[in-house]
């Protein structure tokens, strides 16, 4: 591929981490920002599928495995994350993560 | 796209009747198009054939719902009644499209329109005969399974979007059900997958061909882990295209139509051409995956051709769904939850070992065919009579979530 | 067919194995953890039987597996496996003998709510002897003989209850570690000097020729050989563990234990290993014969303390009550003789002594165990008697097995060996006192023996409690018959005129000569065999004790002899007196050292720092304290500042991490470009 | 191939951003769904098609249908004041942040030399992915599996403990 796709590739991956970014710090419900988290993972998944592509390393496709694992541990996460949420809310019956301050110093 | 190579004259002219037939139509554009060309005719064929197998379909169970019921069913519309299903449509195009108010408009309609097309999507990659085949990728069984897990998501939409608490509520039930049949589902196939190591399904379909002792076709069906895997396959496709003893989604009888309570119209004629289209894809996958494709079951019978083989195996399948229909009658959501977490998700991770053993006692020789079969055997019955034992044991009290203790 | 040196350790390993799995399973399952280390034992005597097989096929080479266990520096240090026929033979005889021992136990501990620990430790005890049996090094042989320790201080300490196990088992361990000290010392030594531990090594081992030779041409400080010095160093382990004179008062006491570790221990096992450690490093021993220039030889130094061990234990057995502390003293006595033959030279006599020994000595032990089992634990010879009548298969065992120890003419296994050995002082050229010593003893073994037999067998019963003692169960009477069995057969393999274990021992053939090559030594020693017993008849058996009160017919004769008989030749006492009050006044000195000489140094020092803490305090107080305060003060506030930002808000943490992103973003860029 | 390009990565921008300042959950979960999509599009526009197809059936097919569900189970009544100063300050923030390091990446991208040698590397089959699986990663897939399977247990147990229960027993 030439430079112009490989930038833009790069532009669009870091544009989607910003914007996972942003929602994980402006929102207030923890669902988002989980689901901002995901986007984040996401966005590096992009990179590394990108720079397999452009390196010349054909041999063993360590970009996809990688990302392979990446996908798990986001499944996994996003999964516990979600749990623990209900947990929370089971609590005390709210999502807005900032009631979950009992813990502050 | 591998609709090439088309000129193999070894094959008899029926075989390679519908290529010809495609060349007819493209070989008058100029070169760049073919491809284009080649894809639009191959989802019109698609749409077509399988439109008119709904048609076709819909008719089918109803008369044989009717003669296993003991009445004749609809035989007034046409000649033994062959146009009811076009009145069907016609009488479903002119009805009126109620939408609530309070619904979301847009989630309303994306809803059909998503299920429909998740499920059209899904005949991409099935081989429908020898070089017949829309979309020939290297990972086609994981795309038909993610395409098709997508459905889900509609069925949420619609349960959401129309804003009515029974249509939530049923359609939790539906997606609870539909979640817990998918891993059956995906684990039941694993086992064809790690025999043929690979995901493409011509790939499979073909090294399913050849016979032993010239008599028994090599399909994945008469290996003992292969039976098994086909058994929970079909079952766990009965329960995820919401087909009776499943239906629970919808159960035209208890709940209203369940998470279709706000549908009407086309709309609601597309869920329903959406579940048939869901049903007959799997059961396309089913035979692509353990019945042979399109191979046919005896080396004297190839002279017909494969398409027409692929088309009986598909059509028995789904008389038998109909048949199974018209039979069993419909499990309670407990029965059904638990039967699929406590019989089938298990039966088909203990497949899988049996399936890891298979293969590492494949050379073995046929000095000790005899054991390895036996020993397949047992690792397979044993656990089965264990587990039905502890499903049989009594059924779950039922406990009223919801309800005030 | 041939085994591989991993079958070879299979013999040691799988009683381990058993015994490691035993410990790991539940007290419940004790009958599983018996019969498994039972199978483990009858396993290994099999094995052992091949290894028999195989070493008789050639009798004259050391086959060796070594390997290289761990390396120091450049130097790797290496241990084996050997098999010859010694190793074979011991390997044989401890297999069977523990395997009869354990099947005695299963139903001799039924009881015994420990069982599946005891047979744990049995298992255990069998497999470090056996490790000691066919190693090929001294180092592992080491490790094993350490392993026996703490496995007998286990068992007879098992009775943990019982304050006098406890004690007893403490003395048996230190006793024999006061043995070791020496055995280690001359292992290191000897490493020191040659470098490898290995016995049979290609021509590099410790016992093969050149080695011997380069060591044997040394000298120490004393002009004492080195040779010597080594020897007397391995010897004083070998003492420790098989009861030799100075370190024998562990051996009577470790009767406290269950009757089948006595067996074990005094029949098979712990005490064998000293008398096998010997006869496995003669080579080394006997490599000063031929210096002339030394005030004496390990050997004789072995011989006349084997010697003095015999005449000890055989006078002290006749005045014993305790009807094991009796055959403990026997035992002692029987090590002496083989001590003895060994210091004799004929090594050949000793081992053959300690086949014998063993199958009859196990047989008395377990014989008594079953009288101790059948009259409720009554160990007290007064209060047994009359048991012939009750229990006869016992009677009938227990009668060859004093007749086999006696040295009964002709038929019983211990004539012959005995013979050998006592013909061996007879031709020993330096002293003819040995040949005194044996058979004196042998006379007052038979007479000891006798008074056994008819205070335990003969009369009446005299038990305080009238309970009527009967015949043991077949998993106690099987195993007597047994060895009653090779009680008498043993002796025939190595008569003077079939000596087949020696030539088989020795690797070249023992030319055969005359039954009664002894003659006149022999006919005496015949005479003092029938003489012993025709006293023991007279003064036990014709005129029978009739109650449990009267005193010992002995005791009337000479009763101050008898007394201090009795009391041990007070040995214990002496130790007391002399070790004991030497180390209580060493302890008393210690105990003053650190209270008056270091403890005060010590308080000045406390003294000096108490005052320089004073005057610190005072400066701390007047000088700096204000300063501090108010410093302290100003960041107890900060910290309140600071404790602000701990706010809780997810969002807050989020924001300051998502900014330290950013600025170490732009330091990467910036240090990059 | 650049118009479809262009065409996906306009599609998954948006979307996502709709979707994560929308205040209904369902809505920005569902618009999530669609920025998936363009994310496996984009795979399959690189010639991976098996990352395109697993991200397809684990965030289409798992991930959102967790999310969902959460978001129901979740539901609370709409408080008033979802909006309030506080959250609008910490929106402009976040802004800020996330512009900032954006503009510092693209700079970054934008002012680096990409690999001089053009190779286009081949696409991963499935069987070449498999056998790196199961020979060089096992170890690694054996681990990712039990974390999985931890992950699940564990989420069950967390969703299912409920407090009022826990003080019935």
């Amino acid at each position: 591929m030439n430079d112009q796709t490989l930038n833009l590739c790069l532009l669009f991956s870091s544009a989607l981490f910003c914007i996972g970014l942003i929602t994980t710090l402006s929102r207030s419900s923890t669902i988002l920002i989980l689901l901002g988290i995901e986007l984040m993972l996401n966005s590096a998944n992009i990179n590394f599928i990108v720079f397999e592509r452009t390196q010349p390393d054909v041999s063993t496709s360590h970009g996809t495995l990688f990302v392979l694992f990446t996908i798990a541990i986001a499944a996994s996460e996003a999964a516990v994350g979600l749990a623990l949420l209900i947990a929370l809310f089971k609590h005390q019956r709210s999502v807005v993560i900032d009631d979950a301050s009992q813990l502050k110093g | 796209m591998s609709m090439l190579p088309i000129l193999q004259t070894q094959d008899p002219y029926l075989e390679r009747l519908p290529l010809l037939l495609r060349e007819a139509f493209t070989h008058y554009l100029p070169e760049p198009w073919h491809t284009l060309s080649n894809q639009l005719i191959s989802i019109v064929v698609i749409l077509s054939v399988f439109g008119l197998l709904f048609a076709i379909l819909t008719l089918a169970e109803r008369k044989i719902l009717g003669h296993v019921q003991n009445r004749p069913g609809p035989n007034r519309t046409g000649f033994f009644g062959m146009l009811q299903p076009f009145a069907d449509g016609i009488k479903m195009l002119t009805k009126e499209d109620i939408v609530p108010v309070a619904a979301d408009h847009v989630l309303h309609l994306l809803a059909p329109v998503s299920l429909l097309a998740a499920s059209i999507l899904t005949f991409a990659v099935i081989p429908y005969g020898k070089n017949l085949v829309a979309l020939d990728i290297d990972t086609a069984a994981l795309y038909f399974f993610a395409v098709g897990s997508a459905t889900e998501l509609s069925v949420f939409m619609a349960g959401w979007s129309s804003n009515n608490k029974y249509s939530l509520l049923a359609a939790m039930r539906a997606l609870a059900q539909l979640i817990s049949y998918e891993l059956p589902l995906i684990i039941s196939w694993i086992p064809v997958v790690m025999v043929a190591s690979t995901l493409s399904l011509t790939r499979i379909v073909s090294l399913q061909s050849g016979y032993s002792f010239g008599i028994l076709p090599h399909w994945y069906v008469f290996t003992p882990w292969g039976f098994v895997a086909f058994a929970l396959f079909m079952v766990s496709a009965l329960a995820e295209s919401n087909r009776s003893p499943f239906d629970l989604p919808e159960a035209e009888s208890e709940l209203i139509a369940g998470h279709l309570t706000e549908y009407s119209g086309f709309k609601y004629a597309l869920f329903f051409m959406a579940e048939y289209f869901g049903m007959t894809a799997l059961s396309g996958m089913a035979v692509s995956l353990f019945l042979g494709g399109w191979n046919a079951p005896s080396p004297y019978l190839t002279f017909i051709p494969s398409y027409l083989w692929f088309a009986v195996k598909l059509l028995s399948l789904l008389a038998g769904f109909m048949w199974i229909r018209a039979t069993f009658p419909r499990l309670r959501i407990d029965q059904l939850t638990r039967f699929a977490w406590k019989f089938l998700v298990p039966l088909s991770l203990i497949n899988l070992v049996t399936t890891a053993f298979w293969i590492l006692s494949q050379n073995w020789g046929h000095l000790y065919f005899i054991p390895r079969l036996i020993i397949t055997l047992i690792l397979i019955v044993v656990p089965y009579i264990l587990l039905s034992k502890k499903l049989g044991r009594g059924y779950a009290v039922r406990t009223y979530t919801y309800a005030p203790q | 067919m041939t085994l591989s040196a991993t079958y070879l350790s299979l013999i040691p390993l799988l009683p381990l194995y058993a015994a490691a799995l035993g410990v790991l399973l539940p007290k419940k399952n004790k009958h599983f953890v018996s019969s498994l280390t039972i199978i483990a034992m009858a396993t290994s005597f099999i094995i052992s039987l091949f290894a028999l097989n195989q070493a008789l096929k050639n009798t004259s080479i050391h086959s060796t597996y070594n390997f290289s266990w761990f390396n120091l520096g450049q130097e790797s240090v290496r241990i084996g496996i050997l098999l010859d026929p010694l190793t074979a033979f011991m390997a044989v005889m401890v297999t069977f003998i523990s395997t009869l021992i354990f099947i005695f136990s299963t139903s001799y501990m039924k009881e015994d709510e420990n069982m599946k620990q005891f047979f744990c430790f049995l298992s255990f005890f069998a497999s470090a002897m056996l490790g000691i049996i066919i190693s090929n090094s001294l180092l592992l042989l080491f490790i094993s003989w350490e392993l026996v320790g703490l496995a007998s201080y286990l068992l007879i300490g098992f009775w943990f209850h019982k304050p006098e196990a406890a004690a007893a088992a403490k003395k048996a361990f230190l006793t024999t570690r006061i043995g070791d000290l020496g055995f280690l010392l001359g292992i290191l030594w000897l490493y020191h000097t040659c470098g490898t531990l290995l016995f049979y090594d290609h021509g590099h081992g410790i016992l093969e020729h050149h080695v011997l030779a380069s060591i044997a041409s040394q000298a120490t400080i004393f002009g004492l050989p080195l040779v010597t010095a080594i020897g007397l160093l391995i010897f004083c382990g070998a003492a420790g563990k098989s009861g030799q004179f100075p370190l024998h008062v562990w051996l009577p006491d470790a009767m406290e234990g269950p009757t089948p570790v006595s067996a074990l221990i005094h029949a098979a096992t712990m005490v064998a290993a000293g008398v096998f450690l010997i006869a496995r490093m003669y080579p080394l021993m006997q490599a000063d014969q031929f210096i002339i220039a030394t005030p004496f030889h390990t050997l004789t130094i072995i011989a006349f303390i084997g010697a003095i061990t015999a005449l000890l234990g055989a006078l002290i057995a006749g005045s014993q009550y305790d009807i094991k502390r009796v055959l403990a003293y026997s035992t002692i006595s029987q090590l002496g003789y083989m001590m003895m033959a060994l210091g004799l030279g004929s090594w050949l006599a000793a081992i053959f002594h300690l086949l014998t020994h063993a199958f009859f000595k196990a047989l008395l032990f377990l014989g008594a165990g079953s009288v101790i089992h059948a009259s409720h634990h009554e160990q007290d010879m007064r209060k047994l008697g009359g048991l012939s009548k009750s229990m006869p298969i016992t009677f009938a065992t227990f009668s060859i097995g004093m007749l086999a120890l006696c040295g009964f003419p002709f038929l019983f296994s211990g004539f012959w060996s005995k013979e050998a050995i006592i013909h061996a002082a007879y031709e020993w050229p330096v002293s003819i006192l040995p040949l005194i010593i044996s058979l004196i003893a042998v006379a007052l073994t038979a007479f000891y023996m006798t008074r056994l037999m008819g205070e335990v067998f003969f009369g009446t019963s005299r038990a305080d409690h009238h309970h009527h003692t009967h015949e043991n169960k077949a998993q106690m009477t099987v195993p007597l018959s047994l060895l009653a069995l090779c009680a008498i057969a043993v002796g025939f393999i190595g008569t003077p005129s079939w000596p087949w274990l020696q030539s088989a021992l020795n690797g070249t053939p023992v030319e055969a000569e005359g039954l009664f090559k002894g003659g006149i030594v022999m006919l005496g020693s015949i005479l003092l065999v029938a003489g012993g017993i025709g006293l023991g008849w007279v003064l036990y058996i014709r005129n029978l004790r009739t109650n449990a009160h009267e005193e010992d017919p002995l005791e009337t004769m000479i009763p101050g002899t008898f007394k201090l008989l009795g009391s041990r030749l007070k040995i214990d006492e002496f130790y007391t007196a002399t070790l004991g009050k030497l180390n209580t006044a060493l302890a008393i000195l210690s105990n003053g050292l650190d209270r008056y000489v270091w403890d005060l140094s010590i308080q000045g020092l406390a003294k000096l720092g108490q005052l320089s803490g004073s005057i610190n305090y005072a400066m701390d107080e007047e000088a700096l304290n204000q300063g501090f305060n108010v410093t302290s003060e100003k960041i107890r506030q900060s910290g309140v500042q600071y404790s602000k930002a701990q706010s809780g808000e997810t969002h807050g943490y989020l924001r300051v991490f998502a900014i330290t992103v950013v600025i170490l973003t732009l330091l990467i860029i910036t240090l990059w470009s | 191939m650049n118009a479809t390009l262009l065409i996906t990565i306009g599609v998954t921008l948006i979307s996502s951003a709709v979707a994560l300042s929308l205040r209904n959950l369902i809505h920005s979960v569902l618009l999530l769904v669609i920025t998936w999509i363009g994310i496996c599009a984009f795979y399959l526009i690189f010639n991976a098609e098996f990352i395109a197809f697993t991200q397809l059936l684990v965030y289409v097919g798992a991930i959102s249908m967790v999310a969902l569900f959460a978001v129901l189970l979740t539901r609370v009544a709409p408080s008033t004041n979802q909006r309030n100063k506080q959250s609008v300050t910490r929106f402009i923030y976040a802004l800020i942040t996330g512009l900032s390091l954006f503009s510092l990446m693209a700079f970054a991208v934008l002012h680096t030399d990409s690999p001089k040698e053009k190779v286009e590397a081949l696409p991963a089959t499935v069987y070449s992915i498999g056998k790196a699986l199961t020979e060089e990663y096992a170890p690694a897939l054996m681990i990712t599996g039990s974390l999985l399977t931890l992950a699940i247990l564990g989420s069950v147990l967390l969703a299912a403990h409920s407090p009022q229960s826990k003080e019935n027993s």
